[in-house]
Protein backbone atom coordinates (compact mmCIF):
# COMPACT_ATOMS: atom_id res chain seq x y z
CA UNK A 1 0.00 0.00 0.00
CA UNK A 2 1.34 3.49 -0.57
CA UNK A 3 2.14 5.63 2.59
CA UNK A 4 1.97 9.04 2.61
CA UNK A 5 3.33 11.56 4.88
CA UNK A 6 1.89 15.21 5.19
CA UNK A 7 3.69 18.66 7.13
CA UNK A 8 5.81 17.80 10.14
CA UNK A 9 5.71 14.40 9.84
CA UNK A 10 6.53 14.23 5.90
CA UNK A 11 9.78 16.42 7.69
CA UNK A 12 10.21 14.15 10.67
CA UNK A 13 10.36 10.80 8.46
CA UNK A 14 11.88 12.82 5.35
CA UNK A 15 9.82 11.93 2.10
CA UNK A 16 6.50 12.49 1.21
CA UNK A 17 5.32 9.07 0.78
CA UNK A 18 6.52 5.70 -0.07
CA UNK A 19 4.76 2.29 -0.95
CA UNK A 20 4.50 -0.29 2.06
CA UNK A 21 4.70 -4.08 2.55
CA UNK A 22 2.54 -5.03 5.16
CA UNK A 23 0.36 -7.49 7.05
CA UNK A 24 -0.74 -5.08 9.26
CA UNK A 25 -4.79 -5.48 9.83
CA UNK A 26 -4.95 -2.39 11.64
CA UNK A 27 -3.50 1.36 11.59
CA UNK A 28 -1.76 0.82 15.24
CA UNK A 29 0.04 -2.20 13.97
CA UNK A 30 0.94 -0.20 10.59
CA UNK A 31 2.60 2.57 12.98
CA UNK A 32 4.47 -0.25 15.07
CA UNK A 33 5.48 -1.83 12.13
CA UNK A 34 7.14 1.79 10.82
CA UNK A 35 8.18 2.88 14.55
CA UNK A 36 10.55 -0.43 14.72
CA UNK A 37 12.35 0.61 10.87
CA UNK A 38 14.38 3.21 12.14
CA UNK A 39 14.98 6.30 14.36
CA UNK A 40 13.33 8.83 12.27
CA UNK A 41 9.56 6.78 12.36
CA UNK A 42 9.94 6.50 15.85
CA UNK A 43 10.33 10.67 16.13
CA UNK A 44 7.42 11.08 13.55
CA UNK A 45 5.54 8.89 15.24
CA UNK A 46 6.22 9.47 18.82
CA UNK A 47 2.92 11.48 20.32
CA UNK A 48 0.01 9.70 18.15
CA UNK A 49 -2.29 12.13 20.01
CA UNK A 50 -0.36 15.30 17.63
CA UNK A 51 -1.40 13.13 14.51
CA UNK A 52 -4.52 12.25 12.02
CA UNK A 53 -4.77 9.40 9.86
CA UNK A 54 -6.36 8.83 6.60
CA UNK A 55 -7.36 5.52 4.86
CA UNK A 56 -8.31 5.88 1.01
CA UNK A 57 -8.67 9.54 1.86
CA UNK A 58 -11.15 9.45 4.50
CA UNK A 59 -10.66 10.34 8.09
CA UNK A 60 -9.80 7.51 10.34
CA UNK A 61 -9.58 6.39 13.85
CA UNK A 62 -5.93 4.63 14.85
CA UNK A 63 -7.87 1.44 15.38
CA UNK A 64 -9.66 1.05 12.12
CA UNK A 65 -9.19 -1.98 10.08
CA UNK A 66 -7.02 -1.60 6.58
CA UNK A 67 -8.12 -4.78 4.84
CA UNK A 68 -8.60 -3.49 0.89
CA UNK A 69 -6.79 -0.03 2.16
CA UNK A 70 -4.55 1.47 -0.69
CA UNK A 71 -3.68 4.22 0.72
CA UNK A 72 -2.52 5.25 4.35
CA UNK A 73 -1.60 8.56 5.19
CA UNK A 74 -0.38 10.38 8.06
CA UNK A 75 -0.31 14.21 9.41
CA UNK A 76 -0.34 16.44 11.98
CA UNK A 77 -4.26 18.36 12.47
CA UNK A 78 -5.32 20.15 9.62
CA UNK A 79 -5.07 24.08 9.68
CA UNK A 80 -6.60 25.24 6.74
CA UNK A 81 -8.91 28.40 6.63
CA UNK B 1 -21.99 24.44 -5.63
CA UNK B 2 -18.50 24.95 -7.21
CA UNK B 3 -14.82 23.75 -5.06
CA UNK B 4 -11.84 25.07 -6.42
CA UNK B 5 -8.60 23.73 -4.78
CA UNK B 6 -5.52 26.04 -6.80
CA UNK B 7 -2.00 27.80 -5.86
CA UNK B 8 -2.90 30.61 -8.17
CA UNK B 9 -4.24 34.08 -6.48
CA UNK B 10 -8.36 33.84 -6.81
CA UNK B 11 -10.11 37.33 -7.41
CA UNK B 12 -12.07 37.73 -4.37
CA UNK B 13 -14.52 40.44 -5.52
CA UNK B 14 -15.14 38.87 -9.02
CA UNK B 15 -16.05 35.92 -7.15
CA UNK B 16 -18.59 37.19 -4.95
CA UNK B 17 -19.68 39.31 -7.40
CA UNK B 18 -20.43 36.71 -9.61
CA UNK B 19 -21.60 34.49 -6.89
CA UNK B 20 -24.26 37.29 -5.41
CA UNK B 21 -25.32 38.08 -9.16
CA UNK B 22 -26.16 34.62 -10.07
CA UNK B 23 -28.88 34.05 -7.19
CA UNK B 24 -32.03 36.17 -7.89
CA UNK B 25 -34.04 33.71 -6.24
CA UNK B 26 -31.81 34.14 -2.88
CA UNK B 27 -32.59 37.09 -0.29
CA UNK B 28 -28.98 36.26 0.75
CA UNK B 29 -25.46 36.09 0.37
CA UNK B 30 -22.62 35.53 2.81
CA UNK B 31 -19.37 35.50 2.07
CA UNK B 32 -16.09 34.83 4.12
CA UNK B 33 -12.43 35.32 2.78
CA UNK B 34 -9.26 34.63 4.95
CA UNK B 35 -6.29 36.86 4.55
CA UNK B 36 -2.83 36.35 5.40
CA UNK B 37 -2.05 38.66 8.07
CA UNK B 38 1.46 40.62 8.06
CA UNK B 39 1.58 40.56 12.03
CA UNK B 40 4.64 39.17 13.81
CA UNK B 41 7.30 39.65 10.98
CA UNK B 42 6.31 37.23 8.53
CA UNK B 43 7.41 37.24 5.39
CA UNK B 44 5.23 34.35 3.49
CA UNK B 45 3.30 31.80 4.95
CA UNK B 46 3.41 28.88 2.74
CA UNK B 47 0.26 25.97 2.50
CA UNK B 48 0.77 22.24 2.18
CA UNK B 49 -2.70 20.47 1.26
CA UNK B 50 -3.17 16.35 0.31
CA UNK B 51 -4.10 16.32 -3.69
CA UNK B 52 -6.98 14.09 -3.80
CA UNK B 53 -8.70 13.84 -0.21
CA UNK B 54 -8.98 17.99 -0.53
CA UNK B 55 -11.38 17.89 -2.75
CA UNK B 56 -13.13 14.99 -1.44
CA UNK B 57 -12.86 16.48 2.16
CA UNK B 58 -14.69 20.05 0.65
CA UNK B 59 -17.12 18.55 -1.07
CA UNK B 60 -18.20 16.34 1.79
CA UNK B 61 -18.23 19.67 3.80
CA UNK B 62 -20.27 21.66 1.53
CA UNK B 63 -22.55 18.74 0.95
CA UNK B 64 -23.19 18.31 5.00
CA UNK B 65 -23.81 22.29 4.96
CA UNK B 66 -26.96 21.54 2.30
CA UNK B 67 -28.82 18.98 3.68
CA UNK B 68 -28.54 21.04 6.92
CA UNK B 69 -29.71 24.43 5.60
CA UNK B 70 -31.93 25.54 3.22
CA UNK B 71 -29.04 26.55 0.45
CA UNK B 72 -29.23 27.77 -3.05
CA UNK B 73 -25.40 27.52 -3.59
CA UNK B 74 -22.25 27.14 -1.99
CA UNK B 75 -18.96 27.96 -3.35
CA UNK B 76 -15.32 27.06 -1.73
CA UNK B 77 -12.19 28.52 -3.00
CA UNK B 78 -8.57 27.22 -1.04
CA UNK B 79 -5.15 28.01 -2.06
CA UNK B 80 -2.22 26.35 -1.29
CA UNK B 81 1.65 26.80 -1.89
CA UNK B 82 3.60 30.36 -1.25
CA UNK B 83 1.39 33.41 -0.38
CA UNK B 84 2.08 36.64 1.16
CA UNK B 85 0.79 38.95 3.67
CA UNK B 86 -2.26 40.70 2.27
CA UNK B 87 -2.81 37.73 -0.75
CA UNK B 88 -6.37 36.10 0.01
CA UNK B 89 -5.97 32.25 1.43
CA UNK B 90 -9.54 31.30 0.73
CA UNK B 91 -13.01 32.10 0.57
CA UNK B 92 -16.38 30.47 0.87
CA UNK B 93 -19.66 32.02 0.06
CA UNK B 94 -23.56 30.85 0.68
CA UNK B 95 -26.33 32.11 -1.06
CA UNK B 96 -29.98 31.01 0.64
CA UNK B 97 -33.45 32.43 0.94
CA UNK B 98 -32.97 34.17 4.39
CA UNK B 99 -30.26 35.18 6.15
CA UNK B 100 -29.95 33.00 8.83
CA UNK B 101 -29.62 30.13 6.57
CA UNK B 102 -26.71 31.96 4.84
CA UNK B 103 -24.98 32.71 8.19
CA UNK B 104 -24.92 29.48 9.70
CA UNK B 105 -23.90 27.70 6.41
CA UNK B 106 -20.98 29.85 6.00
CA UNK B 107 -19.87 29.57 9.77
CA UNK B 108 -20.22 25.90 9.26
CA UNK B 109 -18.40 25.63 6.70
CA UNK B 110 -15.31 27.67 7.68
CA UNK B 111 -15.40 25.58 11.38
CA UNK B 112 -15.39 22.35 9.04
CA UNK B 113 -12.79 23.30 6.84
CA UNK B 114 -10.60 24.73 9.64
CA UNK B 115 -9.90 21.24 11.07
CA UNK B 116 -11.44 18.95 8.67
CA UNK B 117 -9.70 19.85 5.14
CA UNK B 118 -6.44 18.88 4.93
CA UNK B 119 -3.97 21.77 4.38
CA UNK B 120 -1.45 22.40 6.33
CA UNK B 121 0.00 25.86 6.97
CA UNK B 122 3.48 26.63 7.57
CA UNK B 123 4.97 30.48 8.62
CA UNK B 124 8.16 32.11 6.97
CA UNK B 125 9.78 34.76 9.19
CA UNK B 126 13.11 36.13 9.15
CA UNK B 127 14.23 33.39 11.84
CA UNK B 128 13.15 30.42 10.18
CA UNK B 129 9.70 28.63 9.87
CA UNK B 130 7.45 26.92 11.68
CA UNK B 131 4.13 24.81 11.49
CA UNK B 132 0.90 26.71 12.89
CA UNK B 133 -0.65 24.23 15.64
CA UNK B 134 -4.00 23.53 15.64
CA UNK B 135 -5.84 25.46 17.99
CA UNK B 136 -8.01 24.00 20.27
CA UNK B 137 -10.59 26.48 20.24
CA UNK B 138 -10.91 25.44 16.66
CA UNK B 139 -11.52 21.66 17.43
CA UNK B 140 -14.17 23.44 20.42
CA UNK B 141 -16.07 25.03 17.49
CA UNK B 142 -16.63 22.28 16.09
CA UNK B 143 -19.22 20.77 18.76
CA UNK B 144 -21.74 23.92 18.84
CA UNK B 145 -23.14 22.03 15.41
CA UNK C 1 -15.95 52.67 8.84
CA UNK C 2 -17.87 54.01 5.45
CA UNK C 3 -22.10 53.93 5.39
CA UNK C 4 -23.42 54.99 2.71
CA UNK C 5 -27.07 55.48 1.72
CA UNK C 6 -28.35 56.13 -1.95
CA UNK C 7 -30.75 55.35 -4.20
CA UNK C 8 -28.36 54.24 -6.90
CA UNK C 9 -27.66 50.64 -7.54
CA UNK C 10 -23.81 49.85 -6.13
CA UNK C 11 -21.73 47.23 -7.28
CA UNK C 12 -21.13 44.77 -4.77
CA UNK C 13 -18.35 42.38 -5.98
CA UNK C 14 -16.18 45.73 -6.18
CA UNK C 15 -17.14 47.11 -3.34
CA UNK C 16 -16.03 43.81 -1.70
CA UNK C 17 -13.19 43.22 -3.45
CA UNK C 18 -12.04 46.60 -2.47
CA UNK C 19 -12.79 46.45 1.27
CA UNK C 20 -11.22 43.09 1.49
CA UNK C 21 -7.54 44.24 -0.04
CA UNK C 22 -7.97 47.22 1.65
CA UNK C 23 -7.47 45.36 5.43
CA UNK C 24 -3.89 43.70 4.77
CA UNK C 25 -3.78 43.25 8.58
CA UNK C 26 -6.85 42.01 9.28
CA UNK C 27 -7.39 37.77 8.39
CA UNK C 28 -10.88 37.52 8.04
CA UNK C 29 -13.57 39.98 6.07
CA UNK C 30 -16.99 38.42 6.09
CA UNK C 31 -19.77 39.77 3.53
CA UNK C 32 -23.38 39.92 4.00
CA UNK C 33 -25.65 40.95 0.86
CA UNK C 34 -29.14 41.34 0.52
CA UNK C 35 -31.28 40.86 -3.13
CA UNK C 36 -34.90 41.52 -4.01
CA UNK C 37 -36.27 38.24 -4.44
CA UNK C 38 -38.13 37.33 -7.36
CA UNK C 39 -40.95 34.93 -5.70
CA UNK C 40 -44.62 35.86 -5.04
CA UNK C 41 -44.73 37.49 -8.61
CA UNK C 42 -42.84 40.23 -7.13
CA UNK C 43 -42.95 43.01 -10.03
CA UNK C 44 -40.78 45.63 -7.92
CA UNK C 45 -39.89 46.45 -4.74
CA UNK C 46 -39.31 50.24 -3.43
CA UNK C 47 -37.95 50.93 -0.21
CA UNK C 48 -38.63 54.55 1.55
CA UNK C 49 -36.52 55.78 4.45
CA UNK C 50 -35.70 59.12 6.78
CA UNK C 51 -33.37 61.52 5.59
CA UNK C 52 -30.79 62.05 7.74
CA UNK C 53 -31.87 60.03 10.81
CA UNK C 54 -31.09 56.77 8.28
CA UNK C 55 -27.48 57.57 8.55
CA UNK C 56 -27.42 58.47 12.05
CA UNK C 57 -28.83 55.38 13.22
CA UNK C 58 -26.74 53.47 10.76
CA UNK C 59 -23.56 55.67 12.25
CA UNK C 60 -24.48 54.75 15.99
CA UNK C 61 -25.17 50.43 14.79
CA UNK C 62 -21.62 50.53 13.22
CA UNK C 63 -19.84 52.00 16.09
CA UNK C 64 -21.74 49.69 18.37
CA UNK C 65 -20.37 46.87 16.69
CA UNK C 66 -16.82 48.40 16.83
CA UNK C 67 -17.05 48.79 20.60
CA UNK C 68 -18.33 45.66 20.83
CA UNK C 69 -15.81 43.58 18.41
CA UNK C 70 -12.26 43.90 17.74
CA UNK C 71 -12.84 45.24 14.17
CA UNK C 72 -10.54 46.66 11.71
CA UNK C 73 -12.85 48.27 9.84
CA UNK C 74 -17.22 48.34 8.76
CA UNK C 75 -18.83 49.39 6.00
CA UNK C 76 -22.49 49.76 5.21
CA UNK C 77 -24.24 50.15 2.16
CA UNK C 78 -27.62 50.42 2.29
CA UNK C 79 -30.34 51.44 -0.92
CA UNK C 80 -33.29 53.66 -0.97
CA UNK C 81 -35.88 53.95 -4.30
CA UNK C 82 -37.32 51.24 -6.73
CA UNK C 83 -35.57 48.00 -7.03
CA UNK C 84 -36.20 44.90 -8.99
CA UNK C 85 -35.97 41.55 -8.55
CA UNK C 86 -32.28 40.34 -8.22
CA UNK C 87 -31.16 43.59 -7.57
CA UNK C 88 -29.13 43.97 -4.37
CA UNK C 89 -30.92 46.26 -1.62
CA UNK C 90 -27.70 46.52 0.95
CA UNK C 91 -24.61 44.97 1.81
CA UNK C 92 -22.47 45.36 5.09
CA UNK C 93 -18.69 44.13 5.53
CA UNK C 94 -16.45 43.43 8.23
CA UNK C 95 -13.04 43.00 9.05
CA UNK C 96 -11.63 41.44 11.73
CA UNK C 97 -8.21 39.45 13.10
CA UNK C 98 -9.98 36.36 13.74
CA UNK C 99 -13.15 34.91 12.44
CA UNK C 100 -15.69 35.21 15.12
CA UNK C 101 -15.69 39.02 15.51
CA UNK C 102 -15.93 39.54 11.77
CA UNK C 103 -19.16 36.55 11.29
CA UNK C 104 -19.84 37.74 14.92
CA UNK C 105 -20.75 41.72 14.31
CA UNK C 106 -21.88 41.24 10.58
CA UNK C 107 -24.86 39.41 12.02
CA UNK C 108 -25.22 42.02 14.67
CA UNK C 109 -24.95 44.73 11.99
CA UNK C 110 -27.66 42.73 9.85
CA UNK C 111 -29.95 41.89 12.81
CA UNK C 112 -29.65 45.99 14.25
CA UNK C 113 -30.66 47.24 10.59
CA UNK C 114 -33.29 45.47 10.03
CA UNK C 115 -35.36 46.39 13.21
CA UNK C 116 -33.63 49.94 14.35
CA UNK C 117 -32.76 51.80 11.02
CA UNK C 118 -35.33 53.68 9.22
CA UNK C 119 -36.49 51.93 6.29
CA UNK C 120 -39.77 50.92 4.87
CA UNK C 121 -40.38 48.18 2.29
CA UNK C 122 -42.76 48.15 -0.15
CA UNK C 123 -43.87 45.46 -2.63
CA UNK C 124 -45.09 45.80 -6.14
CA UNK C 125 -47.15 42.86 -7.73
CA UNK C 126 -49.76 42.77 -10.46
CA UNK C 127 -52.57 42.86 -8.14
CA UNK C 128 -51.03 45.67 -6.18
CA UNK C 129 -48.99 46.90 -3.51
CA UNK C 130 -48.23 46.36 0.41
CA UNK C 131 -46.03 47.07 2.98
CA UNK C 132 -43.90 44.57 4.27
CA UNK C 133 -44.81 43.52 8.11
CA UNK C 134 -41.92 43.88 10.52
CA UNK C 135 -41.31 40.23 11.18
CA UNK C 136 -41.73 39.04 15.13
CA UNK C 137 -38.46 36.63 14.93
CA UNK C 138 -36.64 40.16 13.32
CA UNK C 139 -37.68 41.61 16.81
CA UNK C 140 -36.68 38.51 18.84
CA UNK C 141 -33.47 38.03 16.60
CA UNK C 142 -32.07 40.97 18.63
CA UNK C 143 -32.41 39.65 22.38
CA UNK C 144 -29.24 37.65 21.70
CA UNK C 145 -26.90 40.82 21.86
CA UNK D 1 -42.10 72.09 15.63
CA UNK D 2 -41.90 69.68 12.25
CA UNK D 3 -44.08 66.36 12.66
CA UNK D 4 -42.72 63.62 9.89
CA UNK D 5 -45.11 60.52 8.59
CA UNK D 6 -43.34 57.45 6.76
CA UNK D 7 -44.60 54.28 4.98
CA UNK D 8 -48.77 53.78 5.96
CA UNK D 9 -48.62 56.29 8.47
CA UNK D 10 -47.67 59.13 5.73
CA UNK D 11 -50.78 57.00 3.53
CA UNK D 12 -53.20 57.23 6.20
CA UNK D 13 -52.80 60.49 6.82
CA UNK D 14 -51.94 61.87 3.65
CA UNK D 15 -49.00 63.58 3.82
CA UNK D 16 -45.39 63.62 4.38
CA UNK D 17 -44.79 66.40 7.02
CA UNK D 18 -46.64 69.50 8.51
CA UNK D 19 -45.77 72.17 10.94
CA UNK D 20 -47.48 71.56 14.24
CA UNK D 21 -47.92 74.04 16.78
CA UNK D 22 -48.46 72.42 19.81
CA UNK D 23 -48.38 72.98 24.10
CA UNK D 24 -48.17 69.34 24.01
CA UNK D 25 -45.32 67.69 26.47
CA UNK D 26 -45.10 64.21 25.99
CA UNK D 27 -45.13 62.42 22.58
CA UNK D 28 -48.56 60.77 24.10
CA UNK D 29 -50.30 64.47 24.43
CA UNK D 30 -49.22 65.18 20.97
CA UNK D 31 -50.59 61.99 19.46
CA UNK D 32 -53.90 62.73 21.44
CA UNK D 33 -53.94 66.19 19.70
CA UNK D 34 -53.45 64.77 16.54
CA UNK D 35 -56.29 62.48 16.89
CA UNK D 36 -59.06 64.61 18.07
CA UNK D 37 -58.18 66.54 14.76
CA UNK D 38 -60.05 64.37 11.77
CA UNK D 39 -60.50 60.68 11.24
CA UNK D 40 -57.37 60.17 8.75
CA UNK D 41 -55.56 61.11 12.11
CA UNK D 42 -57.75 58.73 13.96
CA UNK D 43 -57.03 55.73 11.30
CA UNK D 44 -53.07 56.12 11.69
CA UNK D 45 -52.57 56.54 15.55
CA UNK D 46 -55.32 53.70 16.12
CA UNK D 47 -53.01 51.51 17.38
CA UNK D 48 -49.98 52.54 18.76
CA UNK D 49 -48.17 49.15 19.25
CA UNK D 50 -47.94 49.43 15.85
CA UNK D 51 -46.31 52.21 15.40
CA UNK D 52 -42.64 53.95 16.40
CA UNK D 53 -41.31 57.04 17.35
CA UNK D 54 -38.74 59.51 17.04
CA UNK D 55 -37.84 62.68 18.42
CA UNK D 56 -35.11 64.61 16.67
CA UNK D 57 -34.08 61.71 14.55
CA UNK D 58 -33.72 59.13 17.43
CA UNK D 59 -35.96 56.46 18.72
CA UNK D 60 -38.08 57.59 21.44
CA UNK D 61 -40.95 55.69 23.64
CA UNK D 62 -44.33 57.58 23.60
CA UNK D 63 -44.08 58.71 27.08
CA UNK D 64 -40.44 60.74 26.39
CA UNK D 65 -41.08 64.54 26.87
CA UNK D 66 -41.18 66.56 24.02
CA UNK D 67 -39.23 69.47 25.35
CA UNK D 68 -36.69 71.51 22.99
CA UNK D 69 -37.75 68.94 20.06
CA UNK D 70 -37.60 70.21 16.85
CA UNK D 71 -38.69 67.00 14.61
CA UNK D 72 -41.16 64.50 15.79
CA UNK D 73 -41.73 61.46 13.33
CA UNK D 74 -44.20 58.54 13.46
CA UNK D 75 -43.66 55.18 11.23
CA UNK D 76 -44.67 51.49 11.64
CA UNK D 77 -41.89 49.29 12.74
CA UNK D 78 -38.79 49.02 10.61
CA UNK D 79 -38.40 46.58 7.61
CA UNK D 80 -35.10 47.15 6.43
CA UNK D 81 -31.99 44.68 5.29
Amino acid sequence: MDVLYFAWVRERIGLPKERVETSATTVMELVEELRNREERYQAAFADLTALRVAIDQDLADFDAPLAGAREVAFFPPMTGG
Amino acid sequence: MRIVVQSDPFDFGAEAGEFAAGHHDMGAVVTFTGIVRGDGGLDRMEIEHYPGMTEKALEKIAGEARERWSLGDVLVIHRFGAMKPGEMIMMVATAAPHRKDAFEAAEYLMDYLKSRAPFWKQEFTADGSAWVAAKDEDEDALTRW
